[in-house]
This record gives structure tokens, C-alpha cells and sequence, in this order.
């Protein structure tokens, strides 16, 4: 991991990540110590972390497909009111080389037949902006913006 | 229609004290059985009040542990930090599940 | 993924000492719920050793007694007399109940 | 109710009953008592009294349609191996004026869906023999036998 304070004051940093939940957590948990030094951290209520660990384990777990040995690039930029992210991995693309629509799930059911998954990019949606994806020879390349404060 | 309970060895037996079980007493019996097994209704209350983060793998997994419940049961949960918080309102699972301030809330409610 | 339960006011609180749960720990956790959750299986006997006679009302009447059992839960029957038991072989319930010669004997099945 | 020894050594007893499930309780277990009394009484694993408390049952709650009030007479003759029971009741008739068929209920579905009756046909038929029904006027005539020992 590698975190500079950009000339225009923004704080970046760059990690890289192995293709396991594990190595996900990890990553997530350094950058959050990281910020509470740095006193760069967002107030606990923005969900920030939530859109990076679920693009992340997407990645993980449908581009990877669940196989360790992937490599995983992420890069952060936190500014005064955005954080923006770039994620790059080299794995399946996404499905009709385009992002998922996220639609809401059906809690409208039973409760033996409520949804277990499949909130990842609804919550995406919900709570990221400019989001832009692009397959590119052997590379996904993803990038979004969070508002932060 | 009597009906004595007992546990011994972890189970509990039910004692028909009665010589007929016939259309006379039925719904009788059926009403005593249902007092008897009505009794089973496990309340369960998850404080999440550590936890500082979920994400949707995390919510499914909570989801799938309310269907473990035995039917009649109830998961509940309870101190819920800002981010959790927001995950289930976002998700509508706040619906689902009842929602309680704290641990201590939740056993005097 | 470390759960921790506590029984107060007649609730059972499952304390999650963990601060995140997300896609590494899900399946543990599911799984410690299970584990916990799982311990919630009741098992009922339903003595009828002193019952002589039972019609279909009183047949039907213990099925709707066990579709009352929580999730998982069982109803099981002992002691059946031989009127008794040969109504349950004859509408083939035999196959739906597990039957004990005893409730003694249940109880250290 | 009356009972008596027949000539042919035969033992005959006669009840006349409300159309409750409590009064057929009442004259089975008077019935009972009576037969232990007069060391008449069938081996405990003959279901006897189980086809004369399902045709009662029945009587009860489908001819007298669960109302008290209707009259229901009953007569029967423990021979040696043998007891010939008689039914009358001034209720409706059978459906389609004959004896229901009496099928096996499916147990081959799921608990929630296991049925909680139409068992009493079924067992009528499986332990009675030489069934006749008759509706006559305004009132109904069954008669059956049951092998005894
Ligand atoms: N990085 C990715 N690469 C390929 N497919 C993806 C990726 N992210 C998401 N998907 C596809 O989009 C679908 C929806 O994702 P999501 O809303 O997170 O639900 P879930 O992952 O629980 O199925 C996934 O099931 C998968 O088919
Ligand atoms: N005495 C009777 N008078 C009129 N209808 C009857 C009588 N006995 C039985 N039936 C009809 O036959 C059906 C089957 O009877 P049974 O096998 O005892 O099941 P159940 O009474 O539980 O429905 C009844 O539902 C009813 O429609």
C-alpha cells in the first residue's frame, strides 16, 4: 500500500490485492487505519467503504471467480467533499461489457424465500456517482466517485 | 382432556391423563397441545453493537440466519452503528427484521 | 468470528464480537448461527400409554399437533396400546410418527 | 339402553342417542362398561368400536350436520365370532344416496399439507364387512359386521 498527499491536498492511495475475501478485508482494514492516522477518515456514517469492499468482492467472486491469485488494483483519492476510485482487475469482464442495472431485490415474499445476495450493486448505485467501466484487451477498468462529509 | 408435561432427558413428554382421544375431546386436545407447543418460541436478539461494518455478504449471511429460526421464532437486532443502520434501511431489510436500540432495550421490550 | 450468547429476561442475546461482518467471514458466521440457532429443536413425546381408544377425529387431531411444532421440532408418540396402534398402521401414520414402545424409552433414544 | 341375552346365545344391546360427539362418547363407553360386565367384551386390538364410533361420528356431523337434536338409534348383536351392528338416523341422506368410497388419504406430501381427516370411511371399510345402506322415507338404514376374536 502507498498513500501521498497530492499537491491539490487530496490524500491518495494505491493497493494492491490478492483475489480472496480475505486480502479484500485486509486491504479495507489498513486503509481505515490509515485514515483515522492521517485524520483523513469520513464520518462514520458515509458508506464509502460499503461501495469499495462491494465492487471489490464482486471482483472476488464473479471477474476472479472466486479463484486466489488475481491481481487487484485500487486506487483512492480522497478530497474534501469526494472520494474518487479506480478499480483494475484482470478477470472476466463484466457481463455484456457493461455494469449491472442493481435493481432493488423482492422482499415482497415469504421469508423462507428472501433474498440472501444480490444487493452488491443496488447498494453500488445507490450511493455512487460517475460511474464508468471499460474492457480493455485483458483489463477491467472501473471508476466512481462517493460524496463525502 | 388432561395433559401433563414433563422433562426428563433433555425431552420434554406429554401425558395423555385421558382413556379416549375421540371426536368428543379433539379440538379440546387440539387447544391443549397448541397451549403446550405454543410455549416454544425462541426469541433472539443479535446486538450487533461492535460491529462497525457490514457489507451485503454480511447481510445475506444475517438474512440467511433468520431462516434458521424455528418457525414461530423471531431474530431480532440491536445496536445497530450508523453504516449497519444505513445498509438495512438502504435495503428495506429494516421491514424484515424488528430493530432494537440496544441489548438491553431489547430484553425489557 | 467469535459469538458470544447470554440469556436475559427470558431472551437469548447473541453478541457479535467481531467489528465487521462482510464476504470473509460470512460463512463462519452462518455457520455459528447455526450452531446456535440449531440447538433450538424441540423434541416433543406424546405419551399415550393410558389411552385406549382414539378415533380419526382424535388422529386427526394429533397431526394438527404436530403441523404446530416449530420448525425442526418433532412430535414423536410411545406407548400406543394395541387399538391405538393399529389405527395409526392402518392410515399408515406409522410412517409419519416416530413410535416408542415408552416414554422411558424415548427418552434415552 | 337396553340389552339381552338372544336365544341363540347371542348378546343384544339397544341405544337410542343425541347427535353430539359427547353423547357417542357417552354410549360407547357405557357400552364398554356394559361388555366388561357380562365378560362379553371383544380382544383389546379389535377395532369394533372404532368403525361404530366413525359411523356415529359421522352420523353426527354430516347427517345431522353437527346440530343436537336428531335421534340416533343403534343396535348390536355380539355373536361368537361376530357382531352385526344396525344404524338409524333421520337425517340427510348419504351424497348420491350410497356409502362414501372410502379411499386411503395421500400421505405423500408435505407435513403442513398431511390431512387431518377423511380417515373414518377408509376405516370403516378396511374393518367392516357385508355393508348396506338404505334411505327410506325420511330415514337412514345402515347395517354392517365386524369378525370378532
Ligand atoms: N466484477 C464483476 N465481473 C463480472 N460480473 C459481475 C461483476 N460484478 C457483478 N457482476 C454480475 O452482476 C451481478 C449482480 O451483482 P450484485 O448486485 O453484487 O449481486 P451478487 O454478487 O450478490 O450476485 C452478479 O451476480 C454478476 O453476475
Ligand atoms: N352419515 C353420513 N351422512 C352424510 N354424508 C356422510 C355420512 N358419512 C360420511 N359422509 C360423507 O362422506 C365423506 C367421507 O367421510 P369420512 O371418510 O368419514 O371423512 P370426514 O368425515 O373426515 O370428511 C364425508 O366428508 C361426507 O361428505
Amino acid at each position: 500500500m502507498q498513500a501521498e498527499r497530492l499537491e491539490d491536498g487530496a490524500f491518495q492511495v494505491c493497493c494492491r490485492m490478492d483475489s480472496t475475501a480475505e486480502d479484500v478485508r485486509a486491504t479495507l482494514t489498513d486503509i481505515h487505519a490509515l485514515l483515522q492516522d492521517q485524520e483523513m477518515a469520513p464520518p462514520p456514517d458515509n458508506n464509502w467503504e460499503l461501495v469499495v469492499a462491494e465492487v471489490l468482492n464482486n471482483i472476488v467472486e464473479h471477474a476472479y471467480e472466486d479463484r486466489a491469485g488475481g491481481d487487484i488494483l485500487l486506487r483512492l483519492v480522497f478530497a474534501a467533499d469526494r472520494l474518487a476510485v479506480e478499480f483494475t482487475d484482470f478477470g472476466r469482464p463484466m457481463p455484456c461489457g457493461t455494469l449491472p442495472f442493481g435493481a432493488p431485490v423482492n422482499l415482497d415474499v415469504s421469508e423462507q424465500d428472501l433474498p440472501e445476495g444480490g444487493f452488491g450493486w443496488f447498494l453500488i448505485r445507490s450511493l455512487a456517482e460517475n460511474l464508468d467501466y471499460h474492457h480493455d484487451g485483458d483489463r477491467n477498468r472501473l471508476t466512481l466517485s462517493i460524496p463525502l462529509g | 382432556m388432561r395433559l401433563t408435561t414433563d422433562h426428563r432427558d433433555g425431552v420434554d413428554i406429554i401425558t395423555v391423563d385421558a382413556a379416549r382421544i375421540d371426536a368428543a375431546v379433539a379440538i379440546q386436545f387440539k387447544d391443549r397441545m397448541r397451549e403446550i407447543l405454543g410455549n416454544e418460541k425462541p426469541r433472539y436478539v443479535l446486538d450487533l453493537s461492535q460491529v462497525d461494518f457490514i457489507d451485503s455478504s454480511g447481510l445475506g449471511a444475517i438474512v440467511a440466519a433468520m431462516k434458521l429460526m424455528p418457525r414461530g421464532g423471531k431474530l431480532e437486532l440491536a445496536g445497530l452503528r450508523p453504516a449497519v443502520d444505513k445498509v438495512f434501511r438502504m435495503t428495506r431489510m429494516d421491514s424484515i427484521f424488528a430493530i432494537h436500540p440496544s441489548a438491553e432495550a431489547a430484553a425489557s421490550a
